[in-house]
């Protein structure tokens, strides 16, 4: 664990709308690498995006709060940090890319003042300076720097995301936080936006936590991987674990719910029900009530994650041995 | 931006044409004569026929309105007021910077207090603030404008003496008509400011502004507001209708001499020539502030103003 | 959620505060003692202003004058052209500045900028003016003048009441010569001619407008004028008739400054009673007079108003034309109530008002349809007609005193059975509708320089273009005897009390109220000089000097 | 297997048209405290208006000239007027008069300003230039002159101040439809109607019309506040309804002149007009929360 750059220990976020509390992020844990990507894995709703705002601390503050746990970037724990301190440390050291390129940037500044903005908060340069870094940072990401005077507007979407980035890495940060960062893009560009990310990544050594439901993307660009479910992470491990010895049954789900090439099934399997009501979570494994192998155990009591094999944990109470991997291919071929 | 502006003054042609138009015509058919209003009860019906014919109010529709197009349009002469007795354009020029001061003033505090008012309950928003303000801002537009006049004179002027109780003179006679005329104002105003905020409080440009580190004070003046106050500036150009329709009763409740009252009495003493010469000011006056708001608008949005500049850089390159 | 429900609450007692600290806000400073809560506030009906202090040196003995005084009108003159001068508030203004031949006091016609005149015969008179008229820009006052004056008012169509009138001309520098249509033999015929007419230099008149500043010949002279709001007249230093014994009171100068202040609400002239801005009002509401009782610095004078509120029914109505009809609603009246519910007026007893002085005191001592109130009496009249719940229409305008009037008139015929609609026209348009058809009952108010003037417009036919007289009565008797009691011969109580008896006998016209002056003024003036009785003329009355 | 899973959703589709459009709103707008507020506030007088001729004590032309100018005692709460009528009856009766007034007129104009905006906006191009520039001559003259000049010329009575009234809301009305055509103008279902060519009108006041009402009902809502103010305006300068007729305008202009001793005259009349407008207000913001589609998600 020498040089762990990122960790989370049970992190807990609520929201408190009108009498009620929705509890978004109950308990979460995990560490990063540094250079390492991380990715969050869940429908929309099971808290991903929480966790990545608790860690820049940037929840909407009069509904959103951190009630518990600890989040230490580099040792310093972030949720200790002033005001004027976690000021610092946005943009400088954590830096975030958000999902809806068409409202992530201010419509009324020019695209360059935006860079140029982040740029001079981090590092007294002068407006030329600052100018010039930003000018760069456009090229970098694949827009002519003589565009630095437009406006969002005269930009397509995948342009835009390329801007978002661009001002996110202008200032050079150990951690990006992608929020979905294609789910807006089609296909095409989202490859070119990955590809992008990728590339600027291994130059800067950035480690980064990708926020996604698109289990194509994850394994395109992650080295490992967290299944978030109704605010708790039920499985963890390197992509190699996680993608050939699911063990959660819910990530199983989450796997057979995908069109697989080789297999002719003619329907889809999705996961019967909804994501719980955030406001009274049912007690024991939140996945019980969905889950095809649900006993009465699952439904009382906390369940603690089980370590499956080293690097790889999962909490849930019969992810032990018996469930192999043929089980989850008969499963796959819906004889079941 | 010029072929824009030209546009708009041809429109602002048209519609002062038409707008004399509709007013002559609604004029020619309401009931009663000017010949009754100037000469009073006691003249005899003989007399009042006789004045009628030398005012030429009897000659045919057509001709009246050939008449009157010809002198206002193209001699420009507005005639004289059959009351005053003197040449229109003469009253109105004199009355002319007292409504115009009383609503201008009350728009500028329309504006500064409804935006102070609205942006202090926006950025706070779902807090007590933001509920006090909404309060009073409620109560203010729900109060009849005179009634909170007349409730004013006798605090201020009977109770306290610290302001004369109408007429004109100096800048204390000022005060309270244009406080009275601003109140309105500045509950909508701040009504509307507050919601486009919190519209604005959840766009995710604004996160995108604090990720980068951005204090708080800062996005909100650089990235919040002028977001926000996009929409409120539309809302300059009706909240200036609403003063103005309610100049006339300010000033008949402090008997300021201005246009609005100028028009009241007009219209009660069948004045033809001065209710058309105050109405197609007022058409005039409002048509201009509109198109300067929208002009503040395009100059003020980027993606208007680019398209002109576009149409120019495009040449340029 | 909670908070957003306490705000509310605090915006409703935001409200009620405001308008408590409005209400509680009006009590009245002075400590008046509060009518108790149900005996309702006795009607003021006349209070004489305090005696002159002899003690005190006032502006009657010596020619100093008092330096300025504010007369608060609630009326915008709008426009001090010299025609039309009893219109708005004009008749209260223009005699300080403009002057005609002749003034009109009592019928009689005393001389100013004439000298003399002399009936040459029926048709022509011949009226000499003095030779040393010069008006405030220093223009010398000729024939040639008047003619011109009398000319412009002519063309201008403002020139009402001039039938007598045929042509005027000059005869010499000073002279001019007038030729009637008709023997003058009714009185007042002059009224408008002579007495109304004002005359000003052909010179003045032509190069400026007289709309904003005139130029007159009278002891004030306008210095500024800015309509809907003010109007300062400055006393002129050489004044033109030298010969005091010749200045009549109503041509003094006793004051430097005369400033009126316009403004039509009368709470706001209360206001500035009480803060000092204005020095005089004469619409201050009844319930507002004791607010000024026992205070030192105001004095209260309230005396009737030449303004008389008529009822006429159309005799040719489909129930007005029974005249058991038309009496019973007139018994149904209470004119004491009413005076009491509209306030600022006096009940009326007689077919006029006490104020002019042809009205005979005499006729309020019979027992009459005005000054009895008999519901029953109107219920057996009713019983004698053809009436039975039908709606009948009574026509007047929406001013204020006029709605009130006709809506408690509606609420007395209601009690005894007649049901009855308002129609509210515009009180500039009011005269238009007394010769068209559709109103079964005709509210309006009368005014003039004499009883006899005021009842012109009721009952002399020759007024109307359909030729018969007010409410459509067509009768030759009540023509006659309106016009032997204008003859100058037979001018006196006998014929106008004959006329008098006469309509009541037919039950032609009825009256309701008297305008009332309510007068409250700075205790720095001594006496008040109202011109014929109505219009003061702050010029003329005395001011205390120490 | 798969009958089970049709069936299932079926039933989800039913209940969801259940809840129509206007129940969900009417909930969700319950919700709020201020429009709580708002409807308890106005049920209570539009309730107490309707029921006045058993709550009024008296009638409201009834005269009682004992008891002039009365200050509130125990017989006449809110005291009496100038010529001795209750003034909390005449504000009962009143209230008739001044809601309908402000009801009626709002919705007239605010119905013919749908119709001419869906108009302008649906059609488009040169239809909807020639609309719209009517729209602003009819804008440019102010709203009070409109109502005065329309007052004077057809005379006093309830309709025609109605129509004065009502003149004054058109032309903001049908910008506001227009704006919100444009928006919805672009979006598929438009063209999906049109292409199984069903009747104009048809697409205007059923497919268009339910998406561009909800900012209409939101304005009207505070429209009628200001049309009741206005009312009172009209009246103040004595081209209202005309007398006895109680309406709160009438009330408010007959009591300005003794405003000085008999505040009760213009102080509950005011507060009453201030309260029932409150209440409006409070009932469109609520309305506004409840209908704000971004609220809704």
């Amino acid at each position: 664990m020498d040089n762990t750059f990122l960790s989370v220990k049970d992190l807990e976020v609520i929201y408190t709308s009108g009498k009620k509390i929705v509890r978004a992020v109950n308990g979460v844990s995990f560490s990063l690498q540094r250079g390492e990507t991380l990715a969050l894995v869940g429908e929309t709703g099971a808290g991903k995006t929480s966790i990545a705002k608790a860690i820049m601390r940037i929840l909407p503050n009069p509904p959103g709060k951190i009630v518990g746990g600890v989040v230490e970037l580099e040792g310093e724990n972030l949720l200790e940090k002033s005001e004027a301190e976690m000021l610092e440390i946005r943009g400088e050291r954590i830096a975030m890319i958000f999902q809806d390129p068409m409202t992530a940037l201010n419509p009324l500044m020019t695209v360059g003042d935006q860079i140029v903005e982040g740029l001079r908060l981090h590092n007294d340069l002068t407006f030329a300076e600052a100018k010039k870094r930003a000018e760069e940072m456009l090229e970098q990401v694949g827009i002519p720097a003589v565009r630095f005077v437009e406006y969002p507007f005269e930009f397509s979407g995948g342009m835009r995301q390329r801007v978002v980035i661009a001002m996110a890495l202008a200032c050079n940060p150990d951690l990006l936080l992608a929020d979905e960062p294609t789910t807006a893009l089609d296909v095409t560009i989202q490859a070119q936006v990955l590809n992008l990310i990728k590339s600027l990544r291994q130059k800067y050594g950035t480690s980064m936590i990708l926020i996604s439901h698109d289990l194509g993307v994850v394994a395109q660009t992650c080295d490992s991987v967290a299944i978030v479910y109704a605010g708790q992470i039920m499985e963890y491990g390197t992509k190699r674990h996680v993608f050939k010895n699911p063990c959660h049954p819910y990530t199983r789900g989450l796997f057979n719910s995908l069109p697989s090439m080789n297999s002719d099934s003619d329907r889809l399997k999705p996961i019967e029900g909804t994501l719980p009501d955030p406001t009274n979570l049912p007690d024991g494994c939140p996945f019980h009530p969905r889950c095809p192998r649900a006993t009465q155990e699952c439904k009382i009591g906390v369940i603690e994650p089980v370590k499956v094999e080293p690097g790889h944990i999962c909490r849930c109470i019969h992810a032990g041995a018996e469930k192999s991997v043929e089980d989850s291919k008969r499963i796959h071929s819906g004889e079941v | 931006m010029a072929e824009y502006i030209l546009k708009r003054c041809l429109a602002l042609i048209i519609i002062v044409f038409a707008t004399a138009f509709i007013i002559f015509t609604i004029l020619y058919f309401t009931p009663g004569d000017p010949a009754r209003a100037l000469l009073g009860a006691s003249a005899s019906d003989a007399e009042v026929a006789a004045m009628n014919e030398a005012l030429g109010v009897n000659r045919p529709y057509l001709v009246q309105l050939g008449d009157f197009f010809y002198d206002t349009f193209i001699r420009f002469d507005f005639g004289e007021s059959w009351v005053y007795g003197r040449p229109v354009y003469e009253e109105l020029a004199a009355r002319l910077p007292r409504t115009v001061l009383i609503g201008l003033s009350a728009m500028v505090l329309n504006l500064f207090f409804g935006l102070l008012l609205g942006i202090f309950a926006g950025t706070h928003g779902s807090k007590w603030q933001d509920s006090l303000t909404m309060a009073i801002a409620m109560v203010f537009i729900s109060c009849p404008d005179f009634w909170v006049a007349l409730m004013m004179i006798v605090l201020f002027s009977l109770k306290l003496g610290w302001l004369p109780p109408y007429g004109i003179g100096g800048p204390e006679y000022y005060i309270m008509p244009i406080i009275c005329a601003s109140l309105g104002g500045i509950a909508v105003n701040a009504r509307q400011t507050r919601s486009s905020i919190l519209e604005v409080y959840r766009e995710d440009y604004i996160t995108t502004a604090r990720s980068k580190g951005q204090r708080e004070s800062v996005v909100v003046r650089r990235h919040m507001l002028p977001n926000a106050l996009m929409p409120i500036i539309t809302t300059i150009g009706t909240g200036f209708s609403r003063i103005v329709a309610g100049s006339a009763v300010i000033e008949t409740v402090f008997s300021i001499p201005g246009v609005g009252t100028y028009m009241l009495s007009a219209i009660n003493g069948r004045d033809y020539p001065a209710v058309r010469a105050s109405v197609l000011f007022f058409a005039v006056f409002t048509c201009i502030v509109m198109l300067v708001v929208d002009l503040m608008y395009a100059f003020v949005d980027p993606r208007i103003k680019a398209q002109y500049s576009r149409v120019r850089r495009a040449k340029v390159q | 959620m909670k908070k957003r429900f306490v705000s509310l609450l605090l915006a409703l007692c935001l409200i009620l505060t405001l308008a408590a600290c409005g209400g509680s806000k009006g009590k009245p400073t002075g400590d008046s003692s509060e009518p108790p809560a149900n005996e309702s506030p006795s009607p003021v009906q006349e209070v004489t202003p305090p005696p002159v202090d002899t003690a005190r040196r006032t502006t009657a003995d010596t020619d100093e004058r008092y330096p300025k005084v504010v007369i608060g009108l609630n009326s915008d003159p709008q426009n001090l052209s010299p025609f039309d001068p009893n219109a708005a508030s004009k008749p209260y203004i223009f005699f300080e500045f403009y002057e005609c031949l002749f003034d009109l006091e009592n019928n009689e016609y005393i001389p100013v900028m004439a000298e003399s005149f002399e009936h040459i015969d029926d048709l022509h008179t011949q009226v000499k003016i003095y030779d040393y008229i010069y008006d405030h820009a220093g223009n010398h006052i000729t024939a040639d003048d008047v003619v011109f004056s009398y000319q412009t008012l002519l063309d201008s169509g403002f020139a009402i009441k001039y039938s007598a009138f045929a042509d005027i001309k000059k005869v010499d520098d000073y002279t001019v010569e007038f030729t009637w249509n008709y023997p003058l033999d009714s009185v007042g015929v002059l009224e408008f001619p002579w007495c109304r007419t004002f005359i000003f230099s052909q010179k003045a008149y032509e190069e400026g407008n007289f709309a904003t500043n005139p130029v007159g010949t009278g002891p004030y002279k306008v210095t500024h004028f800015t309509s809907g709001s003010k109007v300062v007249l400055e006393a002129v230093d050489n004044y033109w008739q030298k010969d005091e014994s010749k200045i009549s009171d109503r041509h003094k100068a006793k004051v430097q400054t005369i400033e009126y202040t316009i403004n039509t609400e009368a709470a706001q002239h209360v206001i500035a009673l009480k803060s000092g801005a204005i020095d005089f009002s004469q619409v201050v509401p009844d319930e507002n007079l004791k607010d000024f009782e026992g205070n030192e610095d105001f004095s209260i004078y309230v005396t009737p108003a030449s303004r008389t509120f008529f009822m006429t029914p159309n005799v040719e109505g489909a129930f007005t034309s029974d005249i058991n009809f038309r009496k019973a609603v007139f018994y149904a009246i209470d004119n004491e109530a009413l005076a009491t519910a509209t306030g600022g007026t006096v009940a009326a007893k007689a077919l006029g008002s006490g104020f002019f002085s042809d009205y005979q005191k005499s006729w309020e001592d019979e027992k009459t349809y005005i000054n009895t109130y008999d519901p029953e009496l109107a219920k057996e009249l009713l019983k004698q007609t053809s009436y039975n719940g039908e709606t009948i229409m009574i026509l007047t305008s929406n001013a204020e005193l006029h709605k009130n009037i006709a809506t408690v008139v509606q609420n007395f015929l209601t009690n005894v059975g007649i049901n009855s609609d308002l129609t509210l026209v515009e009180p500039a348009q009011l005269g238009n509708y007394t010769t068209q058809e559709g109103w079964d009952l005709f509210i309006h108010d009368l005014g003039g320089g004499s009883q006899l003037g005021a009842w012109n417009r009721v009952f002399n036919r020759d007024e109307f273009a359909n030729g018969k007289a007010f409410g459509f009565i067509y009768d030759d008797t009540l023509q006659n005897l309106y016009k032997d009691a204008l003859k100058v011969a037979n001018y006196g109580p006998e014929s106008i009390t004959e006329l008098h008896n006469y309509v009541l006998e037919n039950a032609y016209a009825t009256t309701l109220v008297c305008g009332k002056l309510n007068m409250v003024y700075n205790s720095d003036i001594a006496n008040i000089f109202l011109r014929e009785g109505a219009y003061l003329l702050p010029g003329s009355c005395d001011y205390y000097l120490d | 297997m798969t009958k089970t899973i049709v069936k299932q959703e079926k039933t989800q589709i039913e209940k969801i048209e259940k809840s129509s459009f206007f129940k969900e709103t009417m909930q969700r707008m319950v919700k709020g405290a201020g429009a709580k507020v708002g409807v308890a506030l106005l049920a209570v007088i539009v309730i107490s208006c309707l029921l006045a001729d058993y709550i009024a004590p008296f009638s409201p032309t009834e005269m009682d000239f004992t008891a002039l100018f009365a200050k509130p005692n125990a017989r006449h709460i809110f005291g009496t007027d100038g010529m001795g009528r209750d003034i909390f009856s005449r504000i009962l009766y009143g209230g008739r008069y001044s809601l309908a007034l402000g009801l009626s007129a709002s919705l007239l104009g605010t119905a013919v300003g749908i119709i001419i905006g869906s108009i302008a906006g649906y059609f488009g191009k040169k239809v909807e230039t020639v609309i719209m520039r009517v729209m602003d001559i009819w804008s440019s003259i102010p709203t009070l002159l409109l109502s005065i000049l329309i007052a004077t010329a057809l005379g006093e009575g309830f309709f025609n101040t109605i129509l004065a009234l009502a003149v004054g809301e058109v032309p903001v009305c049908v910008r506001l439809i227009r704006g919100q055509i444009l928006k919805e103008r672009c979006k598929e279902y438009l063209e999906a109607a049109e292409s199984i060519n069903c009747p104009k009108a048809v697409i205007m006041f059923q497919h268009l019309l339910p998406n561009v009402i909800s900012p209409v009902i939101v304005h009207m809502t505070m429209g009628i506040g200001s049309t009741i103010t206005m009312a009172a305006t009209l009246s103040y300068i004595g081209l209202g309804v005309k007398p006895p007729t109680p309406e709160w305008g009438a009330l408010l202009s007959d009591a300005r002149a003794h405003i000085l001793n008999y505040p009760h005259l213009i102080m509950f009349p005011g507060f009453v007009i201030a309260l029932t407008v409150l209440a409006i207000n409070l009932i469109g913001d609520g309305l506004r929360d409840a209908l704000d589609p971004k609220l809704r998600s």
